[in-house]
């Protein structure tokens, strides 16, 4: 009985800090989520305001994730070519959230386009963290 | 010609109870990341729910008691508030997760965040036990939850390899990523095995008045409806592989599962997937909570029925009253639903021994089941089924710290 | 003298010579009329199990185990039980007097 | 029969077929010249708990007196009221008159009743 009250509390305290490799993961599945929100917004078949928030919180999410990489980046990788393409990304996820806003759909396009070069090349440097573990 | 009625609604009842948030996070998160891979847990995860919920109805149309009347009368109090105290803990995080899973399907539509559903989701949810009858709660919300359909019908139209789906039927184990392989694997069947069902069918049976005539038909609605359920899972679990592994997609926040279907069904695919979530989710946090308020009533011995007036059974609407009204807490302080659901998940997977070793107990009981008791094939199934809880039991938590 | 028997379930039973028998599981009454009288308690493992209506399920998995000397009933007349301590019930006799059940 | 295995824990139901609780426990009355005899049927929480610890027990005793219907004394019912024991227990009595329902009746009028769409505990 003591076990069942104990458990929950366990569970928040520890949770193993993530991989690098995670980490690389974790950055092109927001990079591609924002990538996914963002055509079916073009397609018009999703709302402003859930492409919006989904578009700001892939945003802060790779501000977090770019943050704790910088403190210890993978070693597999050049550290600045990440720190660009990822400030690149944000850049463009932050531009798309503004034009949603003015229902700018060729803007929001040019941007997107964007996005998937940085897209290709995280997906690339994920890759080689992952080639090396 | 009642009997058929009941049969089919029967059957839609038992996907409404099949698919919530937690069958459809953990089958997006496995499929997401590891393709076809997890498909296993399931199969494995429906074919004990479909002998388990067989022996519920069973045991309550023969001996009209619930599981929970029997196992109070058998294993005495002390024992019964063991159970109650486990039970209700992760009976209540799962309730928050649906509730919480409502509220995301609301936020993805309107864009008001999901604690500002919080108070008037719990409100729908508890005026609806509070006024409606057991059928109007049970069929009402299964009709509904035939839009869950799309999850199939996406995965179709995304044209899965048949034979990679046929391989991931069968277990294995990846070179990488072992632990949240086990994770996912565990958290899938403590999606599909959750006790709360059980108990929620057998009083169900009670409401319905089944009689021994039913035992037929209780088979029936067992073996297709879990069916049918464990298949809409699996469809999740499909079209995640598809339209997000690819791509690199993780499920670990609404907005990310809720693009699902959107390459399947480009034009409906957002808004069913958020339909699908808000029925779903509505229809197990209804079942949840009446399963809260039937274990006590049952337990205690009070008068319970959802087609009472509620002064008529106070205690019982009591409970499912303050239940719903503590659920709302913590959505409002912003707990992220998902988070409590695979913790939930996790947790239900270490408590299973003790929902499914008494139960083995009781389906065994001479004097309650008569010639209807478990034959030897129902009882290896059980042994396999509490074997299979012990593992996870033992290897849950290490796994949620791992892989969690 | 009032006895609860909720709470005589489970509690120790020693033998006139101080000796552990086992543990009450289970009464045997007679019902006549408007009363109902305790013929004899049943002490060990074998009463926990008829407790629990659970010898379809058990006797098989002993018989197979050859495990059958692992649970034993002694039925007590009431007779030979002392409860004027409830917490402490004691026997009259000696454990080598009692009757094996079944 | 079998008093713990056929009695104790038994729903109880009266002579409305109305629930009255459980069988929380059972008073015998022990004497040396006859045999142990079963008189009262114990309902209620103070008895109940104190199966699960004696701590428990008087804490739910004096929550009891602080708290609800107020009840010192835990309800007793003569065993001559049983009418059969199978799959409940039945006894010959009015519910509500033997204070098993006390919190049934306390929580309807006091919580219940307030809520709009509650209805009336007291019609029939």
């Amino acid at each position: 009985m003591k076990r069942s009250f104990a458990l929950p509390l366990l569970f928040v305290l520890a949770c193993k800090p993530p991989t690098p490799a995670e980490q690389m993961d974790a950055v092109v599945s927001w990079v591609s989520t924002a990538g996914m929100a963002g055509d079916a917004w073009l397609r018009h078949t999703t709302p402003d305001n859930y492409t919006r928030q989904a578009l700001q919180l892939s945003n802060q999410q790779l501000l977090e994730i770019g943050t704790e990489l910088r403190k210890s980046p993978p070693p597999a990788i050049d550290g600045a070519t990440l720190d660009s393409v990822l400030t690149r990304s944000r850049f463009h996820i932050a531009q798309m959230a503004r034009l949603v806003e003015e229902k700018n759909a060729p803007d929001f396009k040019t941007q997107l386009d964007s996005l998937r070069t940085d897209q290709r090349l995280v997906k690339q440097l994920s890759d080689s963290v992952e080639s090396t573990q | 010609m009642k009997k058929i009625l009941q049969l089919a609604l029967g059957v839609i009842t038992s996907v409404g109870g099949f698919l919530e948030i937690g069958s459809v996070t953990t089958a997006a998160q496995a499929g997401a990341q590891f393709g076809y891979q997890l498909l296993w847990a399931i199969l494995l995860g429906t074919l004990c729910l479909i002998f388990l919920i067989e022996m519920s109805g069973r045991l309550s149309a023969v001996s009209k008691h619930t599981i929970v009347d029997a196992m109070r009368e058998r294993f005495g109090f002390p024992f019964f508030f063991i159970v109650l105290v486990g039970m209700v803990i992760i009976a209540f995080m799962v309730l928050v997760a649906e509730l919480g899973g409502i509220g995301f399907g609301l936020q993805i539509l309107t864009g008001v965040a999901f604690p500002w559903w919080a108070i008037p989701v719990s409100f729908v949810v508890w005026l609806l036990m509070w006024k409606g009858s057991f059928s109007l709660i049970e069929n009402g919300a299964s009709l509904l939850g035939l839009v869950t359909i799309s999850f199939i019908v996406s995965a179709f139209k995304l044209h899965p390899d048949w034979s990679g789906v046929a391989s991931g039927l069968v277990p294995s184990i990846p070179e990488t990523d072992k632990a949240r392989h086990g994770f996912l694997a565990v958290s899938i069947l403590g999606a599909s095995i959750s006790p709360y069902l059980m108990y929620f069918y057998s009083s169900g049976a009670i409401e319905d008045k089944w009689d021994r005539s039913y035992i037929p038909i209780n088979r029936f609605i067992a073996g297709f409806g879990m069916t049918f359920g464990g298949v809409l899972s699996m469809g999740v679990l499909v079209v995640a592989a598809l339209a997000l592994q690819p791509k690199g997609i993780q499920v670990e926040t609404f907005p990310q599962a809720a693009l699902l279907m959107t390459t399947a069904l480009p034009r409906w695919g957002f808004y069913l997937f958020a339909a699908s979530m808000i029925v779903a989710c509505f229809g197990a946090a209804l079942e949840i909570s009446l399963a809260i308020a039937y274990f006590f009533a049952q337990g205690f011995g009070w008068n319970w029925s959802e087609d009472l007036e509620p002064s008529k059974n106070s205690r019982f609407a009591f409970v499912y009253t303050i239940i719903i009204l503590l659920a709302a807490i913590p959505l409002l302080l912003g707990v992220d639903p998902i988070k409590v659901t695979m913790m939930s998940m996790a947790l239900t997977s270490a408590t299973l021994p003790l929902a499914i070793v008494p139960f083995l107990f009781l389906m065994n009981d001479p004097i309650y089941l008569g010639k209807y008791r478990n034959g030897w094939i129902s009882n290896s199934v059980v042994a396999v089924i509490i074997l299979i809880s012990f593992v996870l039991a033992l290897i849950s938590i290490p796994l949620q710290i791992m892989g969690g | 003298m009032e006895v609860n028997v909720e709470l005589l379930i489970g509690t120790k039973v020693r033998d006139a010579d101080g000796n552990d028998v086992g543990r009450i599981e289970e009464f045997r009454v007679e019902r006549k009329d408007n009363s109902c009288t305790v013929e004899s308690y049943l002490i060990g493992a074998a009463g926990l199990i008829s407790r629990l209506s659970a010898w379809t399920l058990v006797r098989p998995i002993a018989r197979a185990l050859h495990a059958r000397k692992l649970y034993y009933l002694y039925d007590v007349p009431w007779k030979d039980m002392d409860l004027s301590d409830p917490k402490r019930p004691k026997l009259r006799i000696a454990r080598g007097d009692l009757r094996h059940a079944r | 029969m079998n008093l713990v295995r056929d009695v104790l824990d038994k729903k109880l139901i009266d002579r409305e077929d109305c629930c009255m609780g459980r069988v929380s426990g059972l008073v015998m009355h022990v004497s040396e010249s006859a045999p142990p005899s079963v008189t009262h049927i114990l309902v209620g929480g103070p008895t109940l708990w104190m199966r699960v610890h004696p701590f428990l027990g008087r804490l739910s005793k004096r929550l009891a007196t602080i708290w609800g219907p107020k009840r010192n004394e835990p309800v007793k019912i003569p065993w001559s009221r049983v009418e059969t024991v199978g799959r409940d227990v039945k006894l010959d009595v009015k519910g509500k008159d033997t204070g098993a329902l006390d919190w049934e009746i306390w929580v309807a009028q006091h919580i219940i009743e307030r809520i709009p769409g509650g209805g009336s505990e007291e019609e029939e």
